[in-house]
């Protein structure tokens, strides 16, 4: 039932919206929508809380606490974004930036795209899971060139292209998944679905799956943005409007990331070796490192933030790959983590960005003097996300950056460097935009900044103290990646 | 019920300091409240801070565990005596500064003052937090806050780019240090996400690892001391800091820092190599020594204290080195020694540098001038800070009978106690450490004289400098009681020696071979009184009296008559006090002596200019040698990233095809 | 070997042929007939797997892929062509012989990957999932080496049919729901792409992707 | 701490104070007759300060009350650091308060004093003197606690005493390293109480003058203390070298009946150092005040090498 509202609902909301997002209501009727998912998730959640894990209709989907919990985020987190993008849209529409009928376009879609990646969480089965993913695609790829200027365009077709090819590459793996399952499993419907998999993990044919899991790798690591494959993210990021980048880095990594930690699990259970989480530990530090570097010579505030994204990925995806219960834990709560503060800081980019009239840095000056509230939400998010306690991101760097020390020391003198180079990269610009003097104007719809700083008090609190129930449901997470 | 703890009291401080910071932001809008009611009251915290640390000190270890932090982790708290010792100076310390700052803050504008309020008060509940932690995460945790709290207090002025950059400098070397730290700590763990102080402790680790925690730490927390080649922030910060903010950072967050070291070398580590002595040693005596150096060369009255504190931290590490080697060659007795002038030495420098720097916000408050060639014969305006920042200068130049010179002596009988150690290089090395060591101190001296008598003596060098106005009522009490420490760290080093021996127990296992009860209070005698004594008591005792009695028989015998004149004008009648010799003429002699170490730009005018322009620039060498090279190679680093962001789909795709190949070919 | 079996190869072969026609064809209306005709030999492959392993499902695969990927999409293909009057040759950035050597060396590889794989497999149409591979690398070296952005689709799609076969010859086609959605996505796939090609011509003046260079690090 | 003790603390005390004028009288007529001149007489500096003690004083209008108390300071230090040194007996009760890092550490105050007081008026020989006075002073002070040091670790106290006590009453032994550190002391203290070749008591010539610069705006009572203060702090640093370096024939605790034995030898070894002084002062030239550092430098690094070789050798 529950699973029937949480699809159902931004479902239906997409249709709507498709029919009436070019109304002056429909960025409310869109928070709305987005409200009802969140309502839904959190009703769903606590009964997994409570009774554990649950399969519905004909197994064809499968909750269990580490999927619940991406469910929650990504409601939440459409939620507090569907909260921001309102008086956004309203200011692009007063700006003139979009007619009616992209209102209407982008409303609809951001619906749809909750939908796929709700799918795409919920499922049980791997190939709806490729589908969720590509249908999870092709709806952002609308979105990112919602402004139809030659920058936009040029940056969705990559995001299409090379997310289009990448994630093609996911569905061979899935094939070979498939092949590798039917033997057991037999043919038929049940050998592609999640638990039955993990059921029989051990006795799928280790070469096959390894070869499987190159190309999930490679695949859903496209999308979750893995150096070298994340060349689409930063234009995706940048180009696009700020709520759907903050979906983006908030959600959709966090879900391609899902996707591959799934695998992995198949894929240590085959093979009972540590190549899956080898290959995502380089793959993880590749990332780190190229994207720390790639920071510094940033312009554009929210290409900054996109780079930034990478990052966290390469740190989430090296500690899923270390495994072990703290690393895991650890990386579950960094998703969390990065998707409440990396959202956060595209809302106060967002309206920093429309209050400068630009996404060029060096035009945005002193925010904390023409806009306090806004500068501080910057400040503050750029501290959490470059790790500062007492915010939550720091909470979970410390659990990766000391396992890490303990299992894997060789590591360490790479995370070292990269996070050093990254919070230079990235603070000496924020500071200069957050302080000094500047004469800009005051916006002509007031920005919303409750989600921001919802979101900030939640990742400081987080960083403080972790609920034993949330500690519980992180525990289980872990405890079934392993 | 039981009687209230120690660390229950601590806690309350925490509190108070955490709730006044919050009322300050509340109470923004009427700044006399935040002046005359807040920063009392969070002195009058500090002096709980003092009054519950004092009593910790020899008390057994207070713990306590707070629902906070991680899962499977919460706070542990832990008051021992090493984190006594250390709240004991952040109290003493923070009680002067904050009564100071009621005055000082004054006349700050609303929205900055209610904000700064908030991030003082957070800065010193941090520093509390950081001393009574007990496990890994809530130490970095309030480290980092700490570290934030103070980036904004530095970034208070944030309008001007060169304060925007020195808070940038010191955030990003803190970091930095703080993922060192972090590091050290994930060697120290025992697995499984235990990361209590108590599992570090029982933690067995090889050599290699223990030497690499070792680094780690020093790495860390040398980074947050300022000891070379981490250093560069400091001068930076520091004089970009409202006054207050700058004692407190010297004065007190230097200090956790060497808090930081002893906790992790000789509490959470079960072994000592003497190596690692030697090459701390070695490390702070090259900071003093560079510190020293370059604060004599200094134009600019906050950096000169900042070099100068560099210098300290330089002392208080070759303290720390020598205790390690002693403590490595089972030599309890030296160890001892050195560690309590360790000590000693930290605690004297929160007192003599917090006094200097809030005599410097004063200048700065009265004058607007910062730079020593403007300043000049303050002494006159304003007689009390003069006399306040006399205290503080003569101690900081390791003069007796104050309190600097006490644990320069302490330190230097370390050095001379030091042969026998089973290793002939390390005995020859000695005695080179210690002239160093005293080369420092000597030149201190130089850099106090220059100091004071630039700012304090002579003619004005400007003429809105003379009407310049005395300190206040919160100020005098303020530094008041900072130098009454100075002078009372000074002439009672027994009492004080006494009380740091619990902490020299728990780190070295023994104390200081005498006890006041053997020697009585006026004799300080570390090993044994054939070897070395001193009595500050009775120095001052005797100079004082030698002075009376010079005065009285002066007065008695000869007439009193005095005449006012000019004063010679060396056959030049057009002298103006412009013409004084200056700050960096004072800095000269040095300058030409140690012309390697500085980077020096001159712009020398010719005879001929028609106007005469002269500019003279002392830099920093190791930006050059060090920082720069760095900050070149990850531009260079960035830009070969950069080139991955090609622009070209079949590029991209290039990328991805090429990466699936090669782990097919891996997989194969 | 049976004689579907015999097919099977046989059109698999025809497959990886019609890659390697595709990677060295200039012309963008030949190459949208060999993606058509790719296609049909994907659908004659897939009816003959249903027919030969009585998997009733593949029918409706196989008509799924006529539907779509014979008649829809290069008629689509077409009436784009001609709405937007691109009648260019495709010009690819690496001369033909070397790509076709490249490509080669390609199949080599992934016949060497693929071989300990089709050992296990217990289908008749082991032997395949080689080519499957195959063609899926030489489909990506076509997107590499083409830059407009109609060849580069029609590379997209041809990926798809080889992965589409590798589904088909090697597992005996993946569960019907997974197949419905896979279908839906390529179908909505290519009405963006529809809509990109306007977009773009119409800012572009142009369907080059060397207009599309201007998003990178300096 | 015993009467007699206590007694002869003052002795010392009244001795010091007293005889310092002589001694340096004695130095200046020393040189007067190896330059061939007839000199103005031992008691020359007595009568210098009772001329300076009778004369009205002469402040500068923008004199503080740092520069008037600062050669009270001045005289009184110099006069405790010569009352500590053990010169007639080693029965002091004051010496365990001091030991020869304090002592060091009282030169030091001293001179930050004076320094400071010559910036007061801020002409510009003040300063400049304070300056050289500091440059001096940062270079002498760590050569002469490195002198210190080496014969601290032959007795292994850094007590006056002690040292004192060991030395005399080994047997005749050469230190290698005693004789590095000599050197060096004595190189010091030509240095730090304004000696040629460092400076020139004897002249006012600005370029090259250091304490004279630091001190001429001094008159009557205040100069009178601060010349006199000089004079003790040579005969403190004299008696130090005898101290360390020849120490025999020094009277033993609560021995009364050596005291004029110790007394006699004093004066005895208090002629021959300063006629030894007087021939090195007439010897040597002045050097220019650039090279000063080079000299002090050569001084602070025999005496490290003293300690080394005191290290390297055993002795």
């Amino acid at each position: 039932m529950e699973i029937l509202l949480i699809l159902g609902i931004p479902l239906l909301g997409g249709l709507l919206l498709a029919l009436f997002g070019c109304r002056k209501w429909a960025p409310e009727l869109n928070a709305a929508m987005s409200f009802g998912t969140f309502l839904a998730s959190l009703w769903l959640t606590a009964r997994i809380i409570a009774h554990g894990p649950i399969t519905a209709y004909q197994e064809q989907f499968f909750i269990d606490p580490f999927n619940v919990f991406l469910v929650t985020i990504t409601a939440f987190v459409a939620l507090t974004t569907a909260l921001f993008s309102s008086p956004y849209m309203h200011n692009e529409a007063a700006h003139g930036k979009l007619s009616p009928n992209r209102l209407r376009l982008y409303h609809s879609m951001y619906q749809m795209f909750t939908f796929t990646m709700l799918l795409a969480l919920t499922t049980n089965n791997m190939g709806i899971l490729w589908v969720a993913m590509e249908a999870a695609t092709l709806t952002t790829v609308l979105l990112v060139s919602l402004y139809r200027t030659p920058a936009s365009l040029e940056a969705a077709w990559k995001y299409f292209i090379l997310c289009g090819v990448g994630i093609a590459q996911a569905l061979f793996g899935t094939i070979l998944l498939y092949f590798a399952a039917e033997k057991v499993l037999g043919a038929g419907g049940n050998a592609l679905l999640w638990t039955h998999l993990d059921a029989v993990k051990t006795q799928l044919e280790p070469t096959v799956l390894s070869l499987a899991f190159v190309f999930l790798l490679v695949g859903y690591g496209t999308k979750t943005g893995l150096a070298p494959l994340h060349n689409w993210l930063p234009d995706a990021h940048a180009e696009g409007p700020t709520p759907i980048s903050a979906v983006l880095s908030g959600l959709l990594l966090n879900v391609a990331l899902y996707a591959v930690v799934r695998s992995k699990v198949l894929v240590d259970g085959a093979l009972g070796t540590h190549f899956a989480g080898n290959l995502m530990m380089g793959f993880g530090l590749l990332s780190l490192v190229v994207a720390a570097f790639s920071l510094s010579r940033q312009k554009d505030i929210k290409r900054l933030f996109a780079y930034s994204s990478i990052e966290h990925m390469g740190i989430i995806t090296f500690a899923f790959g270390m495994g072990g219960s703290v690393a895991t834990f650890a990386a579950l709560l960094h998703m969390t983590m990065h998707s409440l503060t990396k959202s956060a800081i595209f809302f106060a980019v967002g309206h920093a960005a429309q209050k400068s009239g630009t996404q060029m840095m060096e035009s945005i000056r002193g925010l904390i003097k023409t806009n306090p509230t806004i500068g501080w939400g910057l400040a503050l998010g750029t501290l959490a996300i470059l790790g500062m306690p007492p915010f939550g991101v720091f909470a979970s760097e410390f659990m990766i950056i000391t396992t890490a020390m303990h299992e894997h020391a060789w590591a360490t003198p790479f995370i070292l460097i990269a996070l050093g180079v990254a919070f230079a990269a990235i603070f000496s610009k924020v500071q200069t935009m957050v302080f000094g003097e500047t004469e800009l104007p005051r916006l002509p719809h007031p920005p919303a900044l409750v989600p921001v700083f919802a979101h900030l008090a939640l990742v400081l609190l987080l960083g403080l103290y972790i609920p034993p129930y949330l500690a519980n449901w992180y525990r289980q997470a872990a405890a079934l990646i392993g | 019920m039981s009687a209230i703890l120690p660390l229950d009291l601590v806690s309350a401080v925490v509190v108070i300091w955490l709730a006044l910071a919050v009322l300050g932001l509340v109470a923004q809008a009427s700044p006399r409240f935040v002046t005359n009611f807040i920063f009392p009251l969070g002195a009058c915290a500090s002096l709980v801070l003092l009054a519950a640390a004092f009593s910790a000190l020899g008390g057994t270890p207070d713990i306590a565990v707070l629902p906070l932090g991680l899962p499977d982790l919460p706070f542990h708290l832990r008051l021992d005596a090493l984190s006594a010792f250390f709240l004991l100076l952040l109290g003493a310390a923070s009680f002067g500064i904050s009564l100071y700052s009621a005055g000082y803050f004054r006349t700050m504008d609303k929205g900055t003052l209610g904000l700064l309020c908030f991030e003082y008060h957070l800065f010193l509940a941090s520093m509390v937090l950081v001393m009574l932690a007990d496990d890994a995460y809530m130490f970095m945790v309030a480290w980092e806050t700490m570290a934030i709290s103070s980036y904004f207090l530095v970034t208070t002025d944030h309008k001007i780019p060169e304060i925007r950059s020195a808070g940038f400098i010191y955030l990003l070397v803190a970091h930095v240090g703080a993922i060192a730290i972090l590091m050290c700590f994930g060697v120290l763990q025992g697995g499984h996400g235990d990361y209590t102080f108590a599992t570090m402790r029982n933690a067995h680790l090889t050599e290699f690892w223990a030497s690499i925690t070792f680094f780690l730490a020093l790495f860390g927390f040398g980074a947050k001391a300022g000891m070379l080649p981490l250093h560069v922030w400091l001068p930076e910060a520091h004089p970009a800091a409202p006054s207050p903010v700058s004692a407190m950072m010297s004065g007190i967050m230097l200090k956790t820092a060497i808090y930081g070291i002893l906790r992790v070398s000789f509490d959470l580590l079960d072994m000592q190599l003497w190596w690692w002595g030697v090459l701390t040693m070695s490390l702070g005596l090259l900071t003093a020594l560079y510190g020293v150096l370059f604060a004599a060369v200094q134009t600019d009255m906050k950096r000169l204290l900042a070099y100068s504190s560099i210098e300290n931290i330089g002392i208080i590490l070759v303290g720390i080195g020598l205790t390690l080697v002693f403590h490595a060659f089972h030599k309890d007795a030296l160890a001892a020694l050195a560690i309590t002038a360790t000590l000693y030495h930290a605690l004297n420098h929160a007192f003599m540098k917090g006094l200097l720097f809030l005599g410097t916000g004063s200048v700065l408050h009265a004058t607007g001038e910062r730079n020593l060639g403007k300043l000049g014969g303050l002494i006159h305006s304003m007689p009390k800070l003069a006399l306040l920042v006399l205290v503080g200068a003569l101690a900081l130049a390791g003069l007796p009978p104050l309190n600097g010179f006490v644990s320069e002596w302490l330190l230097l009988q370390a050095f001379l106690l030091s042969p026998g150690l089973p290793l002939p290089y390390l005995n020859m090395l000695v005695p080179v450490a210690a002239a160093a060591l005293v080369l420092a101190a000597a030149l201190a001296g130089y850099v106090m004289v220059k100091f004071y008598g630039v700012i304090f003596l002579g003619q004005p060098r400007e003429k809105r400098i003379e009407k310049a106005h005395d300190i206040g009522i919160w100020e005098q009490l303020g530094l008041g009681w900072l130098a009454l420490g100075c002078l009372l760290l000074g002439i009672f080093p027994v009492f004080v020696i006494f009380n740091i021996d619990h902490v020299t127990r728990t780190l070295v296992g023994q104390t200081l071979g005498s006890t006041p009860a053997q020697t009585g209070w006026l004799l300080l005698t570390p090993i044994h009184p054939e070897r070395a004594s001193y009595s500050p008591l009775i120095l001052f005792a005797i100079v004082v009296i030698g002075v009376l009695f010079t005065i009285f028989v002066v007065k008695k015998f000869y007439h009193g008559r005095l005449r006012r004149g000019p004063a010679w004008d060396c056959g030049f009648p057009e002298q103006t006090a412009r013409m004084q010799d200056t700050a960096e003429g004072f800095g000269q002699p040095i300058r030409q002596i140690f012309k390697q170490f500085f980077g020096v730009i001159r712009e020398v005018p010719s005879p001929f200019d028609k106007k005469p322009h002269y500019h003279g620039e002392t830099r920093d060498l190791l930006w050059d040698w060090g920082y720069l090279p760095i900050a070149r190679l990850a531009e260079t680093l960035s830009r070969l990233a950069g080139k991955l962001q090609h622009g070209r789909i079949p590029i991209y795709l290039l990328y991805s095809f090429v990466t699936l190949l090669a782990l097919l070919v891996f997989v194969r | 070997m049976a004689f579907s079996q015999q097919l099977i190869n046989l059109f698999a072969a025809l497959l990886l042929l019609i890659a390697f026609a595709m990677l060295s064809q200039r012309r963008i209306l030949s190459l949208i007939n060999l993606f058509a005709m790719q296609g049909l030999m994907l659908t004659t492959s897939t009816a003959i797997v249903a027919w030969s392993s009585h998997q009733h499902h593949l029918y409706y695969s196989a008509a799924l892929t006529l539907i779509i990927k014979v008649i829809a999409l290069p008629w689509l293909l077409h009436r784009l062509i001609r709405k937007l009057n691109v009648k260019w040759d495709v010009e690819p950035m690496i001369n033909i012989p070397s790509t076709m050597l490249i490509g080669l060396a390609l199949v080599v590889f992934s016949f060497n990957l693929a071989l300990p794989i089709s050992q296990l497999a217990g289908t008749i149409t082991r032997s395949t999932l080689g080519i499957a591979m195959a063609s899926v690398l030489l489909s990506f070296m076509m997107m590499i080496t083409r830059r407009k952005a109609v060849p580069q689709v029609i590379g997209f799609l041809a990926m798809e049919n080889g992965l589409f076969f590798a589904a088909t010859s090697s597992t005996y086609g993946m569960p019907m729901v997974v197949e419905l959605g896979i279908a839906l996505d390529v179908l909505v796939g290519s009405f963006i792409f529809g809509i990109f090609f306007f977009q773009i011509r119409e800012t572009f003046d142009s369907l080059d992707t060397r207009h599309m260079e201007k998003l990178k690090e300096d | 701490m015993s009467y007699s003790g206590l007694l002869l603390q003052l002795f010392q005390d009244a001795l010091v104070v007293l005889i310092a004028p002589l001694l340096l009288g004695w130095v200046n007529q020393c040189r007067a007759w190896l330059q061939n001149r007839s000199g103005a007489g031992v008691l020359q500096p007595y009568r210098n300060l009772v001329k300076l003690f009778h004369k009205d004083a002469v402040l500068a209008n923008n004199a503080s009350p740092l520069f008037r108390f600062t050669p009270y300071i001045l005289f009184s230090g110099m006069w405790l650091a010569a009352a500590l040194v053990p010169v007639i007996a080693t029965d002091l009760p004051l010496s365990p308060a001091v030991d020869v890092i304090a002592l060091v550490g009282i030169f030091a105050l001293a001179r930050v004093f004076i320094s400071l007081a010559a910036m007061d008026i801020g002409t510009a020989f003040g300063t400049l003197g304070a300056r050289r006075e500091m440059l001096v002073g940062f270079l002498a002070e760590p050569a002469l606690l490195m002198v210190f040091f080496t014969a601290s670790a032959i007795s292994q106290s850094t007590s006056l005493v002690t040292i004192v006590e060991t030395l005399a009453h080994r047997q005749f032994v050469l230190y290698p390293s005693l004789a590095f550190a000599a050197v060096a002391f004595v190189m010091v203290m030509l240095a730090e109480n304004a000696r040629i070749p460092v400076d020139n008591p004897a002249t006012h010539l600005e370029l090259t003058m250091i304490h004279e610069a630091m001190i001429l705006e001094y008159s009557a009572r205040h100069l009178a203390l601060v010349e006199w203060a000089s004079a003790i702090k040579l005969l403190a640093y004299i008696t130090i070298g005898i101290a360390l370096f020849a120490p025999w024939g020094i009277a033993e605790a609560s021995n009364l009946e050596a005291l004029p034995l110790a007394l006699a030898a004093l004066f005895l070894k208090l002629a021959v150092a300063g006629a030894s002084l007087a021939l090195l002062e007439t010897l040597s030239a002045k050097l220019r005040i650039f090279r000063v550092p080079e000299y002090l430098g050569t001084a602070f690094l025999l005496a490290v090498l003293a300690m080394l070789v005191h290290f390297l050798l055993g002795a």
